[in-house]
C-alpha cells in the first residue's frame, strides 16, 4: 500500500473502454459498481462525443450483493437491443473481480446473438496502457484471416484510438504523407475499425504502427504470422520524418513495390513550400536564447522519445533530464535516450516527478497534465506532450505530433511556451519598472499614472488606497452598462472594513469588476459607505 | 403533508461515484484531508472529475490497495496517515470507503480508530460507489462529524445553517439572518474543523442543501434540535419560505411578499422566457427537487423530474410544492431516453456523462452538475440561478440551425454517429 | 499635435515597404534618416526573413543636409548593382518629404536599367494602410494589360502580403478550398507576384480580396476596367465560408463556368470528414459556459467584423462592443456590424480602447498587441485577432483565420483562452484552498505541507520563513547538478538581511533558482549566513 | 599612447535610432518620463523596437507631429507637458528632439526651457535618427543630468560610476568597491532623479558602458573630475584592468591577478572553444570594441570589428589592447558582405536587421543588441559574457546541416531567396 495523489494511467477497464469506443459496433460492458460509471464521463466531456460512448455499466450494488443478483445477463440484452453491436466485451471492476464470479457462464445466460468476448483484465495487475493494447492484439489474433495482398500496395496504421494523444490529427498527417506518397491504405485500427476491417488486416503490404503503447504488438504478431512487415518508427519531427519515409520506401520495395520520392515540397498543405518550417527557425537568431534553456521531459514512452530527441536535434535545446511512467517501456526509452540524459526517470508517482522538477527547475517542462500544474506551482513554463491531458488539449485545428506537420506544431508550443520567460527576461533587466500589473499597482507610487482619456476624473478621492484599475473601470468614457443618470455631485463611495472583507472571498478575477459594480450601485443609490449590507444588497440587485 | 407519487425504476442510469464531493469538500473544510481506502480506480476517478481543479498538492489522496493487500482482511494503513499528518498537518482526517475495501468487508470503524487521535481525529465516512451517488457523500462527512459539535444548552435558541457553502454565501445568510434579526450559532460544516457551531435542544437546523437528510435526521435524534422544514433557499419563491419559516422559529413574523416579487421583477425577461418551456430533469446531483420546483414557479412545465432518491420527510416541502410533476427514483436511463423522445422537452438538465450525447441527438440538454458549483442560494443567487437555464436556450436559439445537419459530426471523433462516413476511406 | 503612446499602423513607408518585400524583383528605396531603417528589421524580425528585406534606406545624414549632399543616385545605382530589381520604388520619409526635393530628377541622375517608380507618399496624410493599398492599386493600374481569358477557369487572390496577418496561412487556405472545387488560380499578389504576374491578373475569370485593407480597390478596378467580377467577402466562419463558396460558383456560372459543388467532408483535412468541428462545438456542454462571456473586439476592419459575427453566430457569445482603428473603413464596419453592436468605436488611440476595456471588463478580448497588454493589466482573457502584431502571432504551424480550416484556428483560441477563467471559477468558488501558488505558500500555515517525496528532509529549521518551495529546490534527491559531498552535518544557511535585500532586485521568475544555487553554493562552502558578499562570491562562481 | 589604425567609410549601414535607448533609460530612471516630439514614425520605431516590452503604461510618448503642426517655426508642447504631469508624476521629463523637427529646425533649448519648472524639469535631449544611432543618445540623456549633479567638495574623494546598469549589477560594484576600500559616491544615472550622485574635482568618474564621452568630457571640463581610462569591466581582464586601474586613483595597491586567472579558469571550457574562431563585429551598439578585446583575449582572431564610432581618448585602453585587428568606423554594408564572403568567418555579431539574412546565407550571425540587455559586467557578468557566444557557436553546431538545405527555405515567406519555388503556381 501507499499513498497515491495523482495516477499517469487509466484503469484497466478505462483501457478496455478506449479499445471498444474506438471501434464500430463493438461495445464495452462494465460489470461494476455505478461508481465506475465515471469513464463514460472522460469519453463524453473530452472527445465531446456526440453519441453514447460504447460502454455500459452493469451497475453492482451493495443490495444486489447482499441479494445475490446478477444483473449482467439483463443489461447485456437491454444493450443488444439498444445498439446492435457485433461484438459485446465483458470486464469484470477492481472490485467485481474480487467476487470470483464466472462471467462467462452469467454472459452465455443472456443468450445474445452477438459475439460476446469476456476480457480477463486483472485491474490489479495492469493498467489501461497493457489492457488496451492485450485486448487489442487479442481482438487482431481472433479476427485477423489469411487472405491474398491486396493488389495495390497497402498499409495498415495501427495505434490511433479514442482517447489517444493528438490522434485523429496524427492520423490525418500520415494519411497525407502516404497520400502525397501515393500509397494507399488498408485498414485503420482501432479507430474506426469494424470486425470486419480486422479481418483484412493481413492483406496490406506493410503495418504502420507508430505508438510504442498501442498497436506494436498487433503489428509484429501481423509480421510474424502473415509476414506484413511493421514499420514500428514515431516520425517525430523533421529528420525522424524523413527517415521514416526512407525506410517505409525501402519496407516496400522488399515488398516489391516501388514508391518514387515525390519532391519535398509535395508534402506542404499548398504543395508549393517547404514541408515545416523547423529547420529554418531553428537557424534564426530569435531561437539563439533556446539554446540556453534547458528542457525537461517527462510522459508516455513514444512522446518522451520523440520530443526529447527533437528538442535536442532540431532546435538545440539542452535536456534537462527525462522520463516515463510508462515502466515496460523503460528499457526502450532508455536505448532511444542514450546519449541524450544520462539518467531516464522511471515512476508513475506524480510527486517523485515534481521533486525532480523542483530540484532541477528547467527553463522548459514538456510534460502531462500533472506537469502542468506541478510546473505552475513552481512558476515554471510548461507544455503538454503526452496523455493524460486536459480538455485544454482537445482542441479542433490541426496539430500532429506526427510529420512534417507534427514539428511545425511542436515546435510552435515550444516557442510560445518559453517566449514569455525572453520577453520578462528583457523587462526584469532593470527591475519591474515596466511591469505594472495590478497587483504592483497597490504598492509605490501609484496614484494617478494611468494613461487614461482626458474624460476621466483623476482626482479620486483616494489615489493611495484603491489601484488604479478600479478608479478607471468606473470612470471610463462609456460605461458598458446604461447607467440612469448619477446624482449632480457624484462621490466616491467608501468601503467598510466588513464590506472589505466579504469583497476578498469574490474571486479574485472577478473582484474588480464586482468592485466597480457595487460602486456604481453605491452612488446610484447615494450610499456613500459600502456596508456589508450595501454590498449584500448590490449583490442581490446586480446578480453577482 | 402532501404525499407526491414517485415513480421507481431500477437504477441502471449514469451516474458518478460518491467520492467526487471530495472534490468541494476538501476546499470547504481547510484544515482537512480526505483519504480514501481503495484501488487505482479510485484514483482515477478522482483525477478524471476533479480534473479542472488540480493541483500539485491536493488535500486528498487514495491509500491504495495493491494486489498484494488483497489478502489481508485488515489492512494497515497507519503508515499513510503519519504520511499525510507530517506532510500535510491536517485538523481532521476523513477515512472514506470504497467499493474494493467493501467487497473485502474492511471493518472501517475499527480500521479508523486504530489510528485516530484525540489530535487528528480519523473519521470514517462511508462513500463507496456500491452505495453512494454523488453528493451523497457529503451527507456521510456531516455524519462524522457531529460528535465534534459541541453541545448547546437549551436556551442557546439559534440558527445552524447546514450543508457546504462556499464563504461568500455563508456571509450572504449570516447577514441576512442578522438583518431579520434571528441569531446565528454557525455553520456544518464549518471552514476549519475546530470552527464546529454548538448544537442543542434548542438549535434549528436550516438545510441549505436537499442531500442531506441523515445529518439532519441523526442531528434530531441525538441532540433533539428542530429541523427547519421549508423549501430549500433557491429561487426568490424558496428564498422567501425559507427565511419566513425560519423566522417563524423565532417567533418573528416577516413579510418578505415585496421582496420576492421584486426579486421576480427583476428576472422577469428570464422567467417570461421560461413559460411554458418544457424541461426534462435526468441528472443526479440530488438538487432536482428545489431546482424543479423554481422551474415550476418560473412557469415551465416539468415533463419529468428524476433525481436519484427521495427523502419524504426532508423534502415535503419541495414535493408538496411539486404536485403533479412526474417524479422518477432510480430512473432507467433507457426509458428516459424514450420518454425524451415521446416528450421533445425544450431542455434537458443531466448528468455530466449524457450531456454531449443528448446534444448530439437533437436535443438542448445542460450539465446538471454545474448546480454543485454555481452561487445560486439565497436573494444574492437568483440571478444566477436562472440565467443558468435560460442561457442555454438563448445559447441554441442563437446558433444557426444550419449547425445541426449530421454532416458536423462526420469523422471528428471515433463515436461519431453511425451512419456517417468515419476515417476509413 | 497629441500625446502618443503606441500605433496601431505603421507608417507610409512601411507600408511601401511591405508591398515591395511581398512582390518578386521589386526594391524600395527610402530617401530618409537612418533612424527610418528601423522598418528592416520588421520584416527581419517577424517574418524570421532568411534574405535581406528588400528595401533599403539612402541614408540622409545631418551632416549631409548641412552639405547640402544627396546620396540617393548613389544607392540606386548600388542597389541595382546589388540586387537587379525589375522595379525601384523610391519614396521619401516625413523628415526629407518637407525639404521639398525633387527625387524625379535625383533618380534620373543614377541613370539605371530598371524601371524606377518616385511614390508620392505623404506621410502626413496616409500611414501604412493606405500607403500599401495605393500603391498596390497604382501598381496593378501601371502594369495590368487587356488580353484575353485563361482557357480554363481561373481566379486573382490580392491581398496576401508580407508581414499580413496571417496571410500566409489564409492563402494556404484559400488555395485548399479552390483545388477541392478544381478551380486553377491566375495571380497571386502583392505575395510572390513579379511585374510580369500583374501583367497577366486580366487573364482572369474572377478576382478574390478577402481583406478590406489591402487588394479592394486593385480588384474593383480590375473588375471596372477589364469586366473581370470581384468576390470581396472574407470566409471568416463556417457559414461565412459556405457562402462565399456559393458565390464563388454563382460568380463563375455567371461568367460561363460550371463549377459542380463536391460533398462538404471535401474540404476537410483528410477528405473524409466535417470540414470544420465548430458547428459540433458550438453546440457541445462545455461551451455553454461562454454563452455568459461577454466579447470586446477591436482591430482592423476586415477581422473584427468577420470576428466579431464568427462569436456571435457560431460560438452564440455575447458582443460586448467592437471598434476599429481602420477609419476610412468604419462605415463599412458599422454597416456589417449593425444588430451586433450599437456603437462602433472608432479610433486609432490605444488610451481610448483600453479605458473602454477597462469599463466593460469583458470577459474575453479579441484585439491587437496592444489590447494583449490592456488586458494583462487588467487580468483579462485576449487572443490576437489583427495587426499589430507580436513575434508570438508569427508562428510555423497551420493557423489561418480564413475558410473552413480558419473556422477551427479561431474557435480553439476562444476555447483555450477563456478556458482558464472557467477553470478558476471552479477552483474559487470555495476560495482559494485548492490554488497553491508560490506567492500563497508565503501567507498562512505553508509550512511542511509539500507531497515530496519520504527522502526530502522536512525537519526544515525556519518553516515559517522560507516558501517551501525553495526548500525541496535545494533537497530534492537528485540534484541537477552533482555536488561536490556536503560536510557532514549540513546545515541551511540563513539568510542576511542584505544578502535578501539584494536578492529580491533578481528578476522573480530565476530567483528561486538563483536562491536554491547560492544555498547550495554556502553548503559547500561552510557558510552559515549567506551575506551580501557570499551572495557576491556565489554569484561570481556560478555565473548567475 | 598607442594609436591604433582604424578606417572609416560611408556609413551605408543598417542601424537602429538613437531613440531606441529610451527602452531601458525609462526602466533605469523610475521617476522618470521620455517625451520626443517626433512623428509617426518615431511612434512606430519605438513600438516595434521595444515591442517584447510594451505595457499599457508607458513612460514614454510621443508629441505628435501632424500636418498642420508643420508650418509653425516653435511648437507648443505645453499642453503635452500638462497630461504627462497629470497622469505620470515624473519627477523630470526629457524632451528628445527627431529628424522632423530637426528639419524644421525647431530651437529646442528654448523649448524645454519655456516647460521646465524647478519642480519638473524639462531638459533637452538631441537624439535625432539623422545624427544618433542607438545607444549613443544614452550619452545626450546623461549629459542633461550633469547640472543637477549636486557639486561635491574637493576633499571628496570617492568614484562615481558611469553609464546606466541594474540594480542588481549595481549592488555589485558598489560592494566590490567597498570590499577593495574604494569609496563609492553613487551612479550616474541613479534609479531615482533626486538620487544623482555629487560630482567634484575629487571624483573619479569611472565609466562602466563604452559610449559615453561627451558626458565623461563634459564632466571633466566642468566639474574637473578625473575619468578614469581603462579598460571597460567586461570579461575577466577588462575587470581585472578595471579595478585595479580604479584602486590606484585611490593609492591602494592590488593584485587581482589571481581572482582574474580563476575566472579564466572557470570559463576555460568556452574560451577552448573560442581559440582560433573568426569573428567578425558588424553590430551597432557601441559596445564592439571591448567586445572585441575580449574575444581577441580569449583567443579568439577578431577578423573585423566595425562599429558606428570611436572616441580615441575615451577608448584608448580599449584601442591599444586591440592592436592588430581591423577596426573600421562608419561600415558600408554592402562592402562588409563581400568582406564576409571573402574572410568565412565562424560567427558573427550583427545588427538585429540583419542577423536573420545573414544567417539565410549561410553563415553562423547573432544579435548584437542582446549586450545591452545581458547582464555581463564584472566579475559576476563573465559567464554571461562568454556563453554568449559559445552558445551561438554550439547550438549551430548541435543542429542537423541538412536544415541548410534551400529547400527549407522555399514558399515559407515572401523574402524567401529567389531561384526557389515561390507561392506562384
Amino acid at each position: 500500500m501507499r499513498l497515491a495523489y495523482w495516477m499517469y494511467e487509466g484503469t484497466a477497464h478505462h483501457g478496455v473502454g478506449r479499445i471498444a469506443n474506438s471501434m464500430r459496433n463493438v461495445h464495452a460492458v462494465f460489470h461494476a459498481p455505478q461508481g465506475d460509471d465515471y469513464v463514460n464521463a472522460i469519453f463524453a466531456m473530452l472527445e465531446r462525443s456526440p453519441n453514447f460512448p460504447a460502454m455500459t455499466t452493469s451497475v453492482v450494488s451493495g443490495t444486489d450483493l447482499a441479494r445475490g443478483t446478477i444483473r449482467l445477463p439483463d443489461t447485456l440484452k437491454q444493450v443488444e437491443e439498444r445498439v446492435h453491436p457485433d461484438l459485446i466485451i465483458v470486464v469484470a471492476s477492481c472490485s467485481t473481480i474480487l467476487l470470483q464470479e464466472n462471467l462467462e457462464i452469467a454472459a452465455q445466460h443472456a443468450g445474445l446473438q452477438c459475439e460476446v468476448m469476456v476480457y480477463d483484465a486483472n485491474p490489479y495487475r495492469m493498467q489501461e496502457i497493457v489492457a488496451a493494447e492485450s485486448l487489442f492484439t487479442d481482438l487482431v489474433k481472433r479476427f485477423a484471416k489469411p487472405q491474398p495482398r491486396t493488389e495495390r500496395p497497402t498499409v495498415n496504421i495501427l495505434g490511433p484510438a479514442s482517447l489517444g494523444f493528438h490522434a485523429r490529427h496524427d492520423l490525418i498527417s500520415l494519411r497525407r504523407m502516404l497520400k502525397t506518397l501515393g500509397v494507399e491504405i488498408n485498414v485503420v485500427a482501432p479507430w474506426g475499425a469494424s470486425i470486419a476491417d480486422l479481418r483484412r488486416l493481413p492483406a496490406a503490404w506493410l503495418t504502420i504502427a507508430p505508438y510504442r503503447e498501442l498497436g506494436l504488438r498487433a503489428a509484429t504478431y501481423l509480421e510474424e504470422q502473415f509476414g506484413v512487415p511493421a514499420l514500428l518508427d514515431a516520425p517525430i519531427g523533421v529528420q525522424p520524418t524523413l527517415r521514416w519515409i526512407e525506410r517505409l520506401r525501402e519496407l516496400l520495395a522488399q515488398a516489391g513495390a516501388d514508391i518514387p520520392m515525390p519532391p519535398l515540397t509535395a508534402f506542404s498543405l499548398d504543395g508549393l513550400s517547404a514541408p515545416s518550417a523547423v529547420p529554418w527557425l531553428a537557424r534564426t537568431a530569435d531561437m539563439d536564447s533556446f539554446s540556453g534553456k534547458p528542457a525537461f521531459v517527462f510522459g508516455d514512452a513514444t512522446h518522451v522519445v520523440g520530443v526529447t530527441r527533437f528538442l535536442h536535434d532540431e532546435l538545440g535545446m539542452p535536456i534537462a533530464g527525462a522520463g516515463t511512467y510508462v515502466k515496460h517501456q523503460a528499457d526502450w526509452v532508455r536505448e532511444q535516450l542514450a546519449g541524450y540524459v544520462d539518467e531516464v526517470l522511471v515512476t508513475d508517482e506524480f510527486q517523485t516527478v515534481a521533486a525532480r522538477i523542483a530540484a532541477l527547475r528547467p527553463e522548459l517542462v514538456c510534460g502531462t497534465q500533472m506537469e502542468r500544474h506541478t510546473s505552475r506551482r513552481y512558476d515554471l513554463n510548461c507544455m503538454v506532450i503526452s496523455p493524460p491531458t486536459h480538455i485544454e488539449n482537445h482542441l479542433l485545428a490541426y496539430r500532429p505530433f506526427l510529420g512534417f506537420d507534427g514539428a511545425d506544431v511542436i515546435a510552435d508550443e515550444v516557442y510560445t511556451t518559453c517566449t514569455l520567460g525572453m520577453e520578462k527576461h528583457l523587462i526584469d533587466l532593470f527591475g519591474d519598472a515596466g511591469l505594472e500589473l495590478p497587483e504592483k499597482a497597490k504598492n509605490g507610487s501609484a496614484q494617478a499614472v494611468e494613461p487614461a482619456p482626458a474624460a476621466v476624473t483623476v482626482e479620486s478621492p483616494k489615489p493611495e488606497q484603491e489601484p488604479a484599475v478600479a478608479t478607471v473601470a468606473v470612470s471610463g468614457p462609456t460605461p458598458a452598462v446604461a447607467a440612469p443618470p448619477a446624482p449632480a455631485a457624484p462621490v466616491d463611495p467608501v468601503w467598510a472594513a466588513d464590506a472589505e472583507a466579504m469583497l476578498k472571498k469574490v474571486p479574485f478575477f472577478v473582484r474588480g469588476r464586482v468592485r466597480g459594480n457595487v460602486e456604481r450601485y453605491a452612488r446610484q443609490h447615494g450610499h456613500a459607505v459600502i456596508t456589508a449590507q450595501v454590498l449584500l444588497a448590490a449583490k442581490e440587485e446586480l446578480g453577482a | 403533508m402532501h404525499k407526491a407519487s414517485t415513480i421507481r425504476e431500477d437504477g441502471l442510469y449514469h451516474s458518478f461515484c460518491g467520492l467526487v464531493s471530495v472534490g468541494w469538500l476538501y476546499q470547504k473544510i481547510k484544515d482537512s484531508f480526505f483519504l480514501i481506502l481503495g484501488t487505482h480506480t479510485c484514483a482515477h476517478l478522482l483525477q478524471n472529475t476533479l480534473g479542472v481543479m488540480i493541483f500539485a498538492r491536493p488535500r486528498f489522496a487514495v491509500s491504495l490497495l495493491e494486489e498484494s493487500d488483497l489478502s489481508s482482511s485488515q489492512p494497515d494503513i497507519s503508515a499513510q496517515i503519519e504520511e499525510i499528518k507530517r506532510e500535510h498537518h491536517p485538523s481532521v482526517i476523513f477515512l472514506l470507503s470504497s467499493c474494493t475495501p467493501e467487497v473485502m468487508k474492511v471493518e472501517f470503524e475499527g480500521l479508523a480508530a486504530s489510528v485516530s487521535t484525540p489530535e487528528v481525529p480519523v473519521l470514517f465516512v462511508p462513500a463507496s460507489g456500491l452505495d453512494y451517488t454523488f453528493s451523497q457523500s457529503e451527507d456521510s462527512v456531516l455524519q462524522a462529524l457531529i460528535p465534534f459539535c459541541p453541545p448547546a444548552p437549551p436556551e442557546d435558541k439559534r440558527v445552524v445553517f447546514l450543508g457546504s457553502v462556499n464563504d461568500a454565501i455563508a456571509d450572504d445568510f449570516s447577514l441576512e439572518a442578522a438583518r431579520l434579526g434571528i441569531p446565528v450559532a454557525g455553520f456544518l460544516p464549518a471552514s476549519h474543523f475546530h470552527e464546529l457551531p454548538p448544537i442543542g435542544p434548542g438549535t434549528i437546523v436550516a438545510p441549505l442543501q436537499p442531500y442531506l437528510h441523515k445529518t439532519a435526521t441523526q442531528l434530531r435524534n441525538e441532540r433533539g434540535c428542530t429541523i427547519l422544514s421549508s423549501l430549500f433557499p433557491l429561487g426568490p419563491d424558496g428564498t422567501r419560505r425559507f427565511w419566513e419559516d425560519l423566522a417563524a422559529h423565532f417567533d418573528i413574523k416577516v413579510d418578505l411578499s415585496d421582496r420576492e416579487a421584486a426579486a421576480w421583477e427583476r428576472i422577469k425577461r428570464h422567467t417570461d422566457l421560461l413559460r411554458g418551456k418544457k424541461i426534462f430533469f435526468a441528472s443526479d446531483t440530488l438538487m432536482e427537487l428545489p431546482l424543479a420546483r423554481f422551474l415550476k414557479a418560473c412557469g415551465a412545465e416539468v415533463v419529468e423530474c428524476s433525481t436519484p432518491y427521495i427523502n419524504r420527510r426532508f423534502h415535503a416541502a419541495e414535493l408538496a410544492a411539486l404536485e403533479g410533476v412526474r417524479l422518477v427514483e432510480q430512473a432507467n436511463f433507457h426509458r428516459q431516453l424514450q420518454t425524451i423522445a415521446e416528450t421533445k422537452p425544450d431542455l434537458i438538465i443531466s448528468n455530466i456523462i449524457t450531456t454531449n450525447p443528448l446534444v448530439g441527438q437533437g436535443t438542448v440538454a445542460k450539465w446538471g452538475t454545474e448546480y454543485c458549483f454555481l452561487p445560486i442560494h439565497g436573494w444574492a443567487g437568483v440571478n444566477a440561478l436562472v440565467t443558468s437555464f435560460t442561457r442555454a436556450l438563448e445559447r441554441h436559439a442563437k446558433l444557426d440551425p444550419l449547425g445541426s445537419d449530421p454532416i458536423w459530426l462526420t469523422g471528428i471523433m471515433p463515436g461519431a454517429p453511425g451512419g456517417v462516413i468515419s476515417l476509413q476511406s
